[in-house]
Parts: C-alpha cells; structure tokens; sequence
C-alpha cells in the first residue's frame, strides 16, 4: 500500500528576534497510507495541532520548520510545493465549525469560493456541490447553500466543512478535534460520516483529537503524543488494549468509566508541560513512575509486539 | 450508599421546578427546565447528564438558590430557600459547596489563594486566626503547597485552579456541593487527578454531590444515581450502572453509544454495511429502500396534480399457478422465491394487484438500477423531438471531452441502442471489470485507487473496440454518458430535467430520488429510485403511447419505433436470444419479440417494468435477489409477468 | 512600568509627559521669565521673534512666550484630571448601580446617559458653557456634563460581565451581600478598563478644553492658557506666526504625549489587542 | 423591518427629550436670555416688560410645551443677534457646511481605509509606523490649531490656496454662480460653471483637509485594528488552508469581513466632524452653520443655540441611523434577528 504522507524528524522552533523561545514540535516522525487512518492522541499544548498546521504549510512566520515532510508520489516537498497542493490534494477540516465559516457570507458562497479556486467548470460547481452536501448527509442542499453559518447548527456546519474538503477529491484529509465542539452524539454522528466517506473517497486521514475514544472509533494505527513528539504508535488495537508506554498506561487508565471503581483512576502526577522550557531526555520523565537515571538522555525507539515505543524503561 | 434504603435521609428535595427564560421568538418564553422533581439522598453522588441547551445547568442553578426558579420548590435540609432574604438564609447556605466548570473564573483574579479560599470563613465571621488553620487545613487536604497561598489565579495551573475552588468550596463544612462541570476543561491527566480528590473528600467528609457534566464517562464514574436530561426533562433517572448497562430511553442508548470506545455504525447503517457490497443480498433489502442513508441523492420532484390511479384488486391473481423452471408455484410463492420488495400490476388502468415485502411501504423509494435507463430513453424521445438535440450527431460533437475516447464516432443513437462498440466488460463481479469501475467512479463501491474519481473522468477513458452501430452489445456506461450529455446541452441537471419533463407530467405521487457521483453528476445508467406506483405510472405512459393528463409528453413515433425493436441488421447476442428469440434493444428499453410483443425495462438484482400491448397490462417489480443476473431468474419473472397478463387474456 | 518605554515613540511621549508634568509643578521656577508667565506685561518687548533672549519669542504684551506657555501647562493638566476624574467618579458609581442591579434602575441610568451621548461630543459642554459663563471653572463642570456618561457605559458593560462570572455567582450563593461583592469583585476588577479609559481620555480633555478657550469661552485673560493664546496670536498668524504656533504646538503635543502613552497602556492591560 | 421601527421610534424619543435638555440648559442657568436681547443699559422695568413679551414669566414647563408646538410648526424663533429667523439662518447656511463636510469626510474616508489597509498589510514594519505616528497625530491635532498652520503655511508663505472664504469675493460678479439647490459647488457643476467650481475646490482644500484629520485619524486606526482582528479569525485560517490567495483572503473576505465595524466609526467621526466645523468655519471663515453656531456661543444668542443644538441632535441622529442601516445590509448576523 502506497504512502499517502510521511514526517520524517519534523521540528518546529519558535523565535522571537531571532532567539528561540519555544520548541513546541521536537522531532514527528509518522507516515500515513493510502486509505487509511492515523490518529494523533495527546493532551494540550502537546503539538497535535502544530503538526497539522505544519504539514499545511501555515505556520506564522515566527516559525522555523525543520525536517522533511513527503508527500504521495511526490517525495519530498518544499513549502512552496505545499501552497499548490494544499486545499487540493491534501484538505483540513477544523475544531469549531461555527468559527471556521466566515460570518458574512453564506455557506454556499465560501463553498463556491473554494470549488472556483480548483478550476471547475462554473456550470458544474452547482451540482458538485448539491453532491458533496448529499454526500454529508445535508439533503436540502439549496436551504443550506443559502444559509448564514449562524443559521446552522454546528453539526451541520460540521458537515459543510466536510464536504468542502472533499470538493477536490483528496489524497489526505486532516481532521483536527472535528468532534470537540460538538455534543457527543452529534460527534458521534460525524465520526460515522467520516469514516464511510472515507471508506467510499478512499482518502487517507490524519485524524487529531485528544479524545482516545474519538481516535479509537475511527483510526487504524494510533499516535500518541506527548510535548511534542511521538512517545508509542502502533495498530489501534494494540495500543488500545496494551498500551507499552507509561504515558499511554497513565492516559488509557484516566479516563473515567463505570467500570472503574471510583478513586482509583490512574493520576499522573503533575501538570502537562509547557514548551517555554528546553528540554533534555525524556519529557515525560518527571511525572513517570519507572523514571530512572537513564532517562536524562534521549530515549531510544524500541518495538514491543508492533508497537513503537519512545522508553528506556519498556520492554526490557 | 443507597443500598441503605430506609435509613436515607433526603438533603435536597427537588419538586416540580420549572424554569423558562423570556425569548424572543416566543411569547411563552424559553422553557428550559421543565416540572423536574428529584431528591438527593445524604451521602450519594447524583450524576446529571446532558448535551448542550438541556437545561442541566439552569436546574442546578435553581437547585442551589444561584436563580431563582419559575414555579415548584426546592426544600434543602428541610428549609425552603424561596422568598427569603440572602442574609437570613445565609446559616443555610453555607451547607452548601460550589464548583464551576472555568477553573480561571471561579477565582477573583485581583484576589490570591488564600482570600479566595477565606471568602466564605470571613463571611461565617471567623478569625484571623481561626480562618489561617482553616486555610492551611484545606490547602493540605486538596493538594495544595502553602507556597501557593499567595499566587494569583493567573499564576496556577487549571487543575491547580480547580483545587482552590474545591478547597473553598469545602471551608465551611459543607453537607451538599455542586458540581457543575468540574472537569470539563481540563486535560485527561489532570481530570483523573481532580475525579480523584473529589472521591477522596466525599469519603472523608461524607458529602453529598450534585454533579452536572455532558461527560457521560465523568457521571457513570463518579455517581451513585445518574439521571440522564434532555430539552429541560429527565428522560431516565436510575443507579447508575443499571442505567450504563440497561437504558431503556433511545436518546440515553444513543449516548452511551458515542461516548463507547468501540466504533458501532450509526444506527442508520445496519450491522455489517459496507460500501462494496451492499447490491448483493441480503444486505441489498434494506439498501434498495436506503440509498439515501449512504450515497448522495438528488430530488426529482413529484407532481403538483398526481395521478391517483383507481384500485380495484383482482383476487383471481393470487390464485394463479404457474410453471417455472421445472417447478409449479402459486403467485404467491413465486412472488416470495423472486425476493419481491413490491409488485404493482396495472391492468386497463386500474390497480388490480400490489403488494409490498421487507418493510416496503406505498411511500417507498426503492433503487431501480438498469430500469432508470429506460426512463432516459423517454427523455431523449422529449428532447429529440423538441430539437434539443439530434441523435443522429456524434456524441462527441456534443461533448468534446470525450473525443479520443469510444465516444468520438458513436452517435447518440447507437449509445441509446447499445450498438457502441466500445472495451467494456458488464462483468458484474470482476473487481478489475470496466463495470466495477464505473461502479466505483459513481461512488457505488469504495475506491482506494485513486484513479477514476468521478463518471467523468472513468467514461473519458472508454476506448473503441470497432466499428458502432453493428453489433449489440450493452454496455451501461452509454447511458452515463448520455445523462451527462443531455445535462450539459441543456444547462440542467439531469434530476431537474425529468422532474421538469417527465415526472411532473406523468403525474408522479411522489419524489424520486438520482443518485449523483462526488461531482454531481447523475448516475444515468442505474441511478433512479422511485416508488413502485410511480414506476407503474411511468409504464401506464408507455402503455398509453406517451399520453397522461390529456398531453402527449413522450412523441408516439418514438413509442412506435420502440416497440418495433433494433434493425435486424444489427448483429444480436447469444443470451438475449436465448431468453426472447427474435428479440432486440431499442431506445433503452428490451424487445420480447413474442406474440403478446411486450417490452420492459430491466434492472440487475430483478428490478422490472412490463408493458403488454396486447392485455393492456403494466407490472412494476422491485426485488432484492442475491445475485445481479441470473437466468433462471430471468425465465421465472417472464413466467410469472405473462400468467398475470395472461389472466388479463383470460377474462 | 517599562512599558511606557516599549519603544521609542512611547520612550518620546514619556519625556515629553514628564516633561510637561515638570513644568506643571515647578512652572514658576523653571520658567525663563515668572513674573511675565504670571501675567506681567512689558509692552516695550512685544512682538519680539523666536531667538536668544526669548526662545519662542514675546506676544502682544511683551510677555515671553516659553513662560507663558510654561505657566500654561498647570491649568491644562489640572482640567484634564479633573474632569477626568470627577467624569470617573460619577460615571463608575452610576455604572456599577446599573450593572449590577439590572432591572429599571439599569435601564433609567442607561436611558439617560444615551440621552446625554445622543449630542455630537463636545457640543452639549459647548452649550452648558455658554448658558454658564466663560470660565475655566464652567469650562470644568461643562466637561464634565458631557464627559460622565460614558464612563457609566463603560463601567456598565464591565460590571455586567463580571457579574456573571462564577466567582461573582458563588459568592452570591453563599450570601455574601451586595455590598460587599460590589466592592470585593466588580470594583477590583473594573480598575483595569477603567485605567485604561481615563488615559485615552486625558489628551481628549486638553483638546476640549483648548477648543473651549480658543473660542472664548474657557480660561478668560489674563490667564496663561494654551487655547487662549492661539486664539489670541490668531490675527497675526501671518506675522507674528510664533505666538499661535508655539501655543499650539504645546497643545497638540501634550494631547499627543497622552495619546500614546494611552494606546500603550491599553496595549499593556489588554494583551489581545496588543498582539495586533 | 422591525429593528427599523424601533430604531425610528427611539431617535424620536432621544430628540424629544435632546430639546428638552436644550430648552432646560438655555433656562435654568443663570446668565438671563432677556439680559442679552435688550443689552446692558436697560432698567428693571424694561426686563420685566420684556420677560413677559418673551413669555419667560411662564414655569418652565408651560413655556417647553409651547417651544415645542413652535419648533415643530418651523418657527425656530429669531437670532437675537442677526434678528432673522434662525430657520431661515440655519436653511441659508447648511449647504456651505454640508459641502465642506462631505469633501472633509470623503478625504476622511479614502485615506484612512487606504492607510489602515496599508498598514495592516505591512503591519509592524516602518511604513505601519509612519502610519500610525500619523494617525495619532490626526487625533491628537486641535483642529483650530492646524487650521491656522496651514493658513500660514500655505495661504500665508507659498500662496498656494486663498487664506479664507468659500470663494473668491470678484466671483460673485464674475461667475455668479445659479442657485439651484443652494449647495455652491454642486449647483455650479451642474450649471457649468467651470471657473466657480475651480474657485470653490480651491477654497476646499485647506478647510476640508483641517476638518478630516481627525477622521482620518480614527478612521485608520480603526482600518487596521480590524482587519489585524480579522485576519486573525479561524475562517481567515480556513480560507488559507484550501488554497485562496492571499489578494483573495485579503481583499475579499478580510476587507469584507473588517467594513462593519469600520462603517461605525466613519458614522461616529462624522459626528465629531458636526463639531469640528464649528473651529474649522470659524479659522477659515467659511459661511456656513459651523461660524454662526460660534457667534451665537460667544454672543449668547439663546434661539439660534437651541435651533443649532437641535440641528446637529438630529444630524446625529441620521447619521447613527444610516451606519446602522449599512451595518445590517453589511452582515447578515444583524438583519436575520
């Protein structure tokens, strides 16, 4: 199977006046195939977003990039390259729908906008995008052509959204918390949308949530991400049901549940780190159990079943 | 716990609250609480779930005295808080604790930790003195360092934060405290920590917890009752995991189905659904009548002024016998063997017989594949007629897209007779078919290959195989390119067409359906689903050599030339022979060639419509079969559609 | 407070208040000639170019110009803070009652307020003044009439926001009285927009009131007072342009100095704007 | 529809209750109305004959009430000081001012969104700099100052532009100018007067670019602010990630997206520009409301200051009611409520 996207040792630094203030993305090594789903998993401010929007090229010009990102056939692509392809070839969906429409113009208008910008016939976008809302599930298609972003719910922009990203038909969708603002059956609603458009689109998606039961329902290989960098991936289920890194242990046995008897969540100590700080080894180290004195230096990749674990501690 | 029965003592008694908010579309106003009546049992952990807008904030804010409530009562620790004065109620507030969902904007940014925690110890009219221990007593207990008495909310974390409102919360020993989202904003590490803590001082303290979140995984976990709300009701209150494993309301099972780890299909999906195999029986009985819950659909739209045919049922059908590769059956049991969906036989213009299978209804849309080709046929005899187009041109002269392609010499003609010669296998199974491609260009089938996204770009790629007009050979890809065709000369679409031309004024009784492909082009070659009366009414046209409604809508010479069937020049195929001898194509629709001189349209998985000239009969048949074509199938339908014209003849 | 020195133009504007802050409060013993500042004439000297012995030359009187304008910094930031502040006052009180009681006493305060905003600025102190008297004090309390309603607004608007916020919310449900949260949360929490507001309205105010006095109708002469005096240069502008000009200038640089350190302290107290 | 009515309603309240303050202001306060109409020298005897032919021997109220029935009857009463009726005043003067005003706000207009948008573009390199410097200097410049500056500098120095006056005095001999609406410079575009229109734009300049300095000022500040705002906002992210360009973001959705709020301070600079004349007319002479609302002020000439008062209520209030107008046709979130 073809890959569709692959991030080899992306770094992002942030630089005020030339000095680096901030690290946010320490080295993302992550590969996506055709047709498949890669689920981005972590916790605020641990880069999941940041990846995204560097592998869309629209990082702010405080923000120097690093590393070689790939894509399709194309090998190696420059940011240059990227500004072609993007919103053609590789398209993004985004966390609040109800902000992502632009307010005063109606939905079908910024639809048109983007169907215009890939070169369709004008006597065609209509029904193209009579098709992409059917294809959302969005059946009065003219109502909601017509309508302000702010007369519709964020389920239905939601879905708007998604058939604007595949007005071009393509190769990789980026999907970034596409749930979060929803309610959760709604959520739930689009998560099953997605996954049968994919199934008919044959797109391959990077899906970002720090939802672990969102990336679960719809991701194939799972990435778990931690200050920064990717600390296991592996097959769903295997990461699901043995978690190797102490991280993923810590962030699989927090979520809440009936089954779990009450006080007895797994708590990791401490706070999610911030990025102002540099740091040296493993960033999770100081609110690991298993720390060790080794774990002041980079820790190695070792594969456990067909997971690959960033520990020194696993697997030994 | 609960399980203590008679020996529970109620802290909170809920009766009957209402709240409604004035709004500006309704006079009545907003009802977001609506006559909720719950008690809170000392010690217990109450778990109020729901979305956005259900009213399960407003109800803990009227529960805790924040709002005051539009009708009922709230009685806490056997006082009612209604109608009285913040100071003499003031003893009775200070059983109660608060916790909110914004860590930052539960602490007075100007004030530092410790003011924060002492606000309530300073109200009670404490010490210094006693309010330092106090402080200090509960920094300790929830976590916190004494460094970080003198921090600003500014300068804390949002677990951090939460802990201070959970200290405060608790300063004046507190019996009942609300917590109203108390995790919602924070990362699962550090919500785990906060789940935590809150457990361990309702143990310690013997607490009682009114718990609001949308966070079915926070209230199944930490709550001893859970009471699931919805547009201002509870629709399931019950202990918890009695709720989690047995719902009995469909909103509290959907619920419990998107906040569970593993992916379910949506409820509109069945079990099993997938993209590539949906045609095939027997997930096609509920797929047929679907098509809209998983491909894009456009409306054609039904008539204004439709036509209620007369019914009158004939009962002496289902008596009928009849003989079938090898076998006797009854109508009925042959309609049942030929996985019928739903039958409409129109005799003289009356309904005499029509009956529906699989959870069909009269209102049904049922897909009827290769059967939409014949309802194009028509549209071309319309626009042929009105000069739109000339079906002796070359395809390509009117689509130059396609030139290079099979289409470059092909004239319209040939595509309508399946006379193209063109590399195409109708290999219904072949994954590398040119037919599954189509099946997979119009979105019918996954498509991971990257190639033939879209009809357009699939029928581009045809090539000839000879020369047209001389051979049958059908081929559905024709047919798609001439829905795109006929959408492009005219400016429309293909469903606005035949809503326009053909369904409007037959008198159709209800919208069809065109499935479009991810450009929005109609899938010509099999795309229609329409109800089965419609279907009928469509043949009752034909039947009645294109008139309805007192107009001709489809021209009679095209009816006539229809019926007369292809040239016998045009060399035959072997299975068409064998099933109809001395039979043919023509203008989309399939020749017999027998005494009766029938003609129909047929589609895969056993989808018809019969027009008999010579009993005046039309039958319209929706079925799911397993297999797309199968002759024995084929020669059982023919048997059963000529008994019930033959009952016709009979009489 | 390093802000006041983010940048150069800010670093300028701060010299340049400071400055004018000096002259302000020492006016009469920094001032090249105080008893001319004061008012003295010396007729003999009058119309005498910007040079070495008189740096922005003499006026009509003889008086030396820098002195008088020197004298005239004290009224001119003495009305702004006055009017400033009473306007603050008056408006923060009539704000917080509104914003916190809700209700008809919110809608009375808020309808007339509007009713004092519905004049084009400056025009109802225009009118107060005339039916008033010239005067610098009229000038005053002109200012203030139509300067108080939009702090009330302002105040309003802030202490309806904090109002709902949870803390406020909390508070109130354990039984914390009015009073107290008034002043306990929405008074500490106002102080921020309410800084921010009279900065950016100190310059508006000593361009007010210059606008006043150059028609006549604020400060009345002898009194050393910048508007005044470019009203008074005002017919020998192509002549004697010095006495105008340098009034002027003293005006629109006092006015330009506040503006700026204005912009810098809302930059500083309201970071999303400051990232623009 | 509605949000029209209530918004008609409502300014009718505000201008009811904007004459009262008037009236109140022109009566309670002590300086006497009838002092200045009979002069100094007058006696006792005489002011109180007077008071009573004035009807300022009635309570207040009574005499609202019947200053109210006269107003809206279109007597405004007599200028004390020109003795004309101040309708009459007001009608005669209101085009010079108009006139000026629109040029004023025109320059206003263009070059503040020009600017603002050009800043925005290079925001925080020296051009948005300059641009700001000047923007804050526009804001911080007294009006009457820079009027008399650039009287000096350009009427006085390099002659380059007539010192004061609406047109040159010979004019009116020379190329009488035919009155047709009575707004100078138009009527004499629409009569062909090629040399009164020169004339007149020539006399524009200096007061017209001394008027809008001000508006620029708050014009671009506001230009920059929100279109920096907007070009913040996700959608703008959106429309980045599928492939718009930047002309496209920019001009198109940003602009677009940053007009609502830049519509509002045009109407609100408008309204100090109603002020602003007063300086402006005053520095340059110019015939209009703006000079005589100054000579009414100094001379305490009560009837032309409520008749003016009054004006500049209800120029105001058009004004805010146009702003809103544009304001709902611009964003749909406020006309679908």
């Amino acid at each position: 199977m073809s890959t569709v996207l692959k991030l080899t040792d992306l770094e992002v630094d942030f630089q005020i006046n030339g000095t680096v203030v901030n690290s946010p993305l320490r080295g993302m090594n992550l590969e996506i195939k055709a047709g498949k789903t890669l689920g981005i998993v972590g916790e605020t401010g641990c880069g999941k977003t940041l990846t995204a929007t560097a592998i869309m090229g629209l990082l702010p010009s405080s923000a120097v990039q690093r590393g070689r990102i790939e894509f399709a056939d194309r090998g190696e692509i420059t940011s240059k390259e990227m500004a072609e392809i993007r919103g053609s070839q590789i398209t993004m969906i985004f966390q609040n729908p109800a902000s992502a429409f632009n307010p005063i113009f109606t939905v079908g208008e910024q639809l048109k906008m983007v169907a215009q910008r890939r070169n369709i016939a004008r006597n065609q976008i209509d029904a193209l995008l009579v098709s992409r809302l059917a294809s959302v599930g969005l059946k009065e298609s003219k109502r909601v052509l017509d309508s302000y972003p702010h007369q519709l719910s964020g389920g239905m922009l939601q879905r708007c959204m998604i058939a604007m990203a595949l007005i071009s038909t393509p190769k990789l969708l980026i999907a970034d918390e596409p749930t979060t603002a929803l309610d959760a059956t709604i959520g739930d609603q689009v998560l099953t949308l997605m996954s049968t458009l994919q199934k008919r689109e044959g797109f391959a998606m990077l899906f970002i949530s720090h939802d672990v039961s969102a990336v679960a329902k719809v991701a194939d290989a799972i990435a778990v991400v931690y200050a920064g960098r990717i600390v296991e991936s592996g097959p769903t289920d295997q990461v699901m049901n043995w978690p190797q890194h102490p991280y993923t242990r810590g962030l699989l046995g927090a979520i809440p549940s009936a089954d779990k008897a009450r006080g007895t969540l797994v708590a990791i100590p401490g706070n999610v780190p911030s990025l102002l700080t540099s740091v040296v080894g493993c960033a999770f180290a100081e609110r690991c159990s298993l720390r060790s004195d080794k774990c002041s230096q980079e820790p190695p990749i070792v594969q456990i079943n067909s997971q690959s674990v960033a520990c020194w501690e696993v697997g030994k | 716990m609960l399980g203590g029965g008679q020996m529970s003592e109620v802290v909170m008694q809920i009766s009957n609250v209402s709240k409604v908010f004035p709004s500006r579309e309704k006079k009545e106003g907003f009802t977001a609480v609506n006559s909720i009546s719950i008690d809170l049992i000392k010690g217990e952990v109450l778990g109020v779930v729901g979305e956005s807008g259900s009213g399960k904030s407003t109800l803990a804010r009227c529960a805790f005295g924040i709002t005051a409530p539009t009708s009922g009562s709230i009685t806490i620790l056997g006082q009612d808080l209604a109608g009285k004065s913040r100071r003499s109620t003031r003893e009775l507030r200070s059983n109660l604790g608060f916790v909110f969902q914004d860590p930052a904007g539960s602490i007075n940014p100007r004030m530092n930790v410790r003011n924060a925690i002492a606000e309530p110890l300073l109200l009670a009219g404490q010490s210094v003195q006693e309010i330092d221990k106090r402080v200090a007593f509960l920094m300790d207990r929830v976590g916190l360092a004494t460094s970080q008495l003198n921090r600003k909310s500014h300068e804390l974390s949002g677990g951090q934060c939460q802990r201070v409102a959970i200290a405060r919360a608790l300063a004046t020993n507190p019996q009942i405290v609300l917590l109203d989202e108390p995790t919602s904003s924070l990362d699962l590490s550090v919500q785990a920590q906060i789940l935590n803590l809150l457990e361990e001082l309702r143990r310690d303290f013997n607490l009682t917890y009114f718990l609001i979140s949308h966070n079915l995984d926070v209230v199944s976990h930490l709550s001893d009752r859970v009471a699931v709300m919805r547009d201002g009701v509870f629709v399931e209150t019950g202990i918890t995991t009695k709720v989690i494993n047995d719902p009995q309301h469909p909103f509290t099972r959907e619920l419990i189905r998107a906040y569970s780890g593993v992916h379910k299909s949506d409820g509109v999906l069945p079990a099993g659904f997938h993209l590539d195999d949906w045609q095939d029986g027997p997930l096609n009985r509920w797929a047929f009548q679907n098509i809209d819950s998983f491909l894009p659909v456009a409306r054609i739209e039904a008539s204004q002024s439709p036509i209620d045919l007369p019914v009158s049922i004939d009962p002496a059908i289902d008596t009928l016998e009849i003989e079938a590769s090898g076998n006797t059956y009854t109508l009925p049991e042959l309609v049942n063997d030929l996985d019928t969906d739903a039958i409409v036989v129109v005799r003289k213009g009356v309904v005499v017989y029509e009956k529906y299978f699989n959870s069909m209804v009269p209102e049904s849309l049922h897909l009827l594949q290769s059967v939409s080709k014949s309802i194009l046929g028509a549209l071309f005899a319309i626009m042929a007629d009105r000069g739109v187009i000339d079906i002796n041109k070359k395809i390509s002269h009117y689509l130059p897209e396609l030139l290079g392609s099979a289409y470059t010499d092909a004239t319209i003609a040939q595509a309508l007779d399946m006379s193209v010669a063109v590399n195409f296998s109708e290999d219904y199974l072949d994954p590398e078919s040119e037919m599954t491609r189509l099946d997979r260009a119009a979105g019918w089938r996954s498509n991971s290959t990257g190639r033939d996204l879209g009809l357009r770009s699939f029928l581009k790629t045809l090539t000839a195989s000879g020369e047209h007009g001389k051979a049958y050979q059908y081929c559905s890809a024709n047919t798609d390119v001439l829905a795109w065709l006929i959408s492009d000369v005219t400016g429309m679409s293909y469903q606005d067409l035949l809503t326009r031309e053909l369904w409007q004024p037959m008198g159709a009784g209800s919208d069809a359906s065109v499935i479009l492909d991810s450009q929005g082009l109609s899938v010509g070659n099999g795309g229609i689903s329409c109800t089965a009366r419609d279907l009928a009414l469509f043949g009752q046209l034909i039947l009645g050599e294109g008139r309805a409604q007192g107009r001709q809508i489809i021209p009679v010479q095209w009816i006539r030339e229809t019926f007369a069937g292809a040239s016998p020049d045009v060399i035959s195929a072997d299975y068409l022979q064998a099933l109809h001898p001395g039979g043919s194509y023509k203008n989309q629709w399939w020749i017999t060639a027998s005494q009766s001189q029938e003609i129909f349209g047929v589609g895969i998985y056993g989808q018809y419509v019969w027009v008999d000239p010579t009993s005046q009969t039309v039958i319209a048949k929706f079925s799911s079969l397993p297999v797309p074509v199968d002759p024995v199938h084929s020669r059982k339908h023919m048997a059963l559609f000529r008994a019930i014209c033959g009952v016709t003849i009979s009489k | 407070m390093s802000f006041l020195f983010k940048d150069k133009l800010t670093g300028t504007a701060t010299v340049m208040m400071l400055i004018f802050i000096v002259a302000a409060i020492f006016g009469p013993w920094i001032s090249p000639n105080a008893k001319e500042g004061a008012g003295a004439t010396n007729v003999d000297n009058s119309y005498i170019g910007p040079g070495w012995q008189h740096l922005l030359g003499t006026d009509e009187l003889g008086r030396d110009l820098l002195s008088r304008i020197i004298y005239g910094a004290r009224p001119a930031l003495l009305i702004a803070l006055a009017v400033v502040g009473f306007a603050a006052i008056i408006g923060t009180l009539l704000g917080l009652i509104a914003g916190y009681a809700g209700g008809w006493i919110d809608n009375l305060i808020m309808r007339v307020s509007e009713l004092f905003l519905s004049f084009p600025p400056l025009l109802l102190s225009l009118v107060a003044v005339t039916f008033l008297g010239p005067g610098l004090i009229n000038a005053l309390i002109a200012l203030i009439i139509s300067w108080w309603p939009w702090y009330a607004r302002l105040i309003r608007v802030e202490a309806s926001i904090i109002k709902s916020k949870p803390y406020v919310e909390i508070s109130a449900a354990m039984g914390v009285p009015d009073r107290i949260i008034i002043l306990r949360h929405i008074l500490r929490n106002v102080t921020t927009p309410l800084i921010v507001q009279i900065a950016a309205d100190l310059g508006t105010v000593i361009l007010a009131a210059g606008s006043l006095a150059f028609i006549g109708l604020g400060a009345q002469p002898p009194s050393a007072d910048w508007g005044l005096m470019v009203a008074q240069g005002r017919n020998l502008i192509f002549d004697q342009w010095w006495i105008s000009t340098f009034s002027g200038l003293a005006i629109f640089l006092a006015v330009l100095s506040f503006n700026i350190i204005g912009d810098a302290l809302r930059d500083h107290f309201d970071p999303r704007i400051a990232r623009q | 529809m509605k949000i029209l009515w209530n918004r008609l309603s409502s300014a009718l309240l505000v201008l009811f209750a904007a004459s009262f303050v008037t009236f109140t202001l022109a009566r309670v306060i002590p300086s006497d109305p009838s002092l200045a109409y009979i002069g100094p020298k007058a006696t006792a005897a005489d002011a109180a004959q007077l008071r009573i032919t004035l009807g300022l021997d009635q309570p207040i109220p009574v005499q609202y009430i019947k200053y109210l029935g006269e107003t809206l009857h279109g007597n405004w009463g007599y200028s004390l000081s020109t003795k004309q009726p101040v309708l009459q005043e007001i009608i005669d003067r209101l085009p010079a001012t108009l006139e000026l005003v629109f040029f004023a706000m025109s320059f206003a207009l263009i070059c503040g969104v020009a600017m603002g948008v050009y800043a925005a573009k290079y925001r925080g390199r020296i051009q948005d700099s300059i641009i700001r410097i000047l923007a804050i200097a526009g804001v911080s410049m007294p009006a009457f100052w820079l009027g008399l500056l650039l009287q000096m500098l350009f009427a006085g120095r390099l002659t380059w532009f007539p010192a004061t006056g609406q047109f040159d005095i010979d004019l009116k001999y020379d190329n009488p100018i035919t009155k047709i609406t009575g707004f100078p410079i138009f009527d004499s575009i629409v009569t062909g007067n090629f040399a009164a229109t020169v004339n007149g734009l020539h006399h524009m300049v200096l007061p017209a670019l001394t008027l809008s300095a001000y508006s620029f000022g708050l014009i671009s500040r506001m230009a920059r602010a929100n279109l920096l705002e907007v070009m913040s906002q996700d959608y703008i992210k959106v429309a980045r990630a599928y492939g718009l360009s930047e002309r496209i973001v920019f001009f198109k959705l940003a602009l677009r997206n940053a007009l609502p709020p830049i519509v509002t301070i045009t109407g609100l600079s408008t309204a100090y520009l109603i002020t602003g004349t007063f300086f402006v007319e005053q520095v340059y002479n110019w015939p209009g409301i703006g000079s005589f609302a100054v000579n009414s002020l100094i001379s305490i000439d009560y009837p032309a200051i409520m008749g003016i008062t009054l004006l500049a209520a209800i120029g105001y209030l058009v004004i805010n009611f146009i702003v809103d107008l544009i304001h709902a046709k611009l964003d749909p979130r406020v006309w679908m409520r």
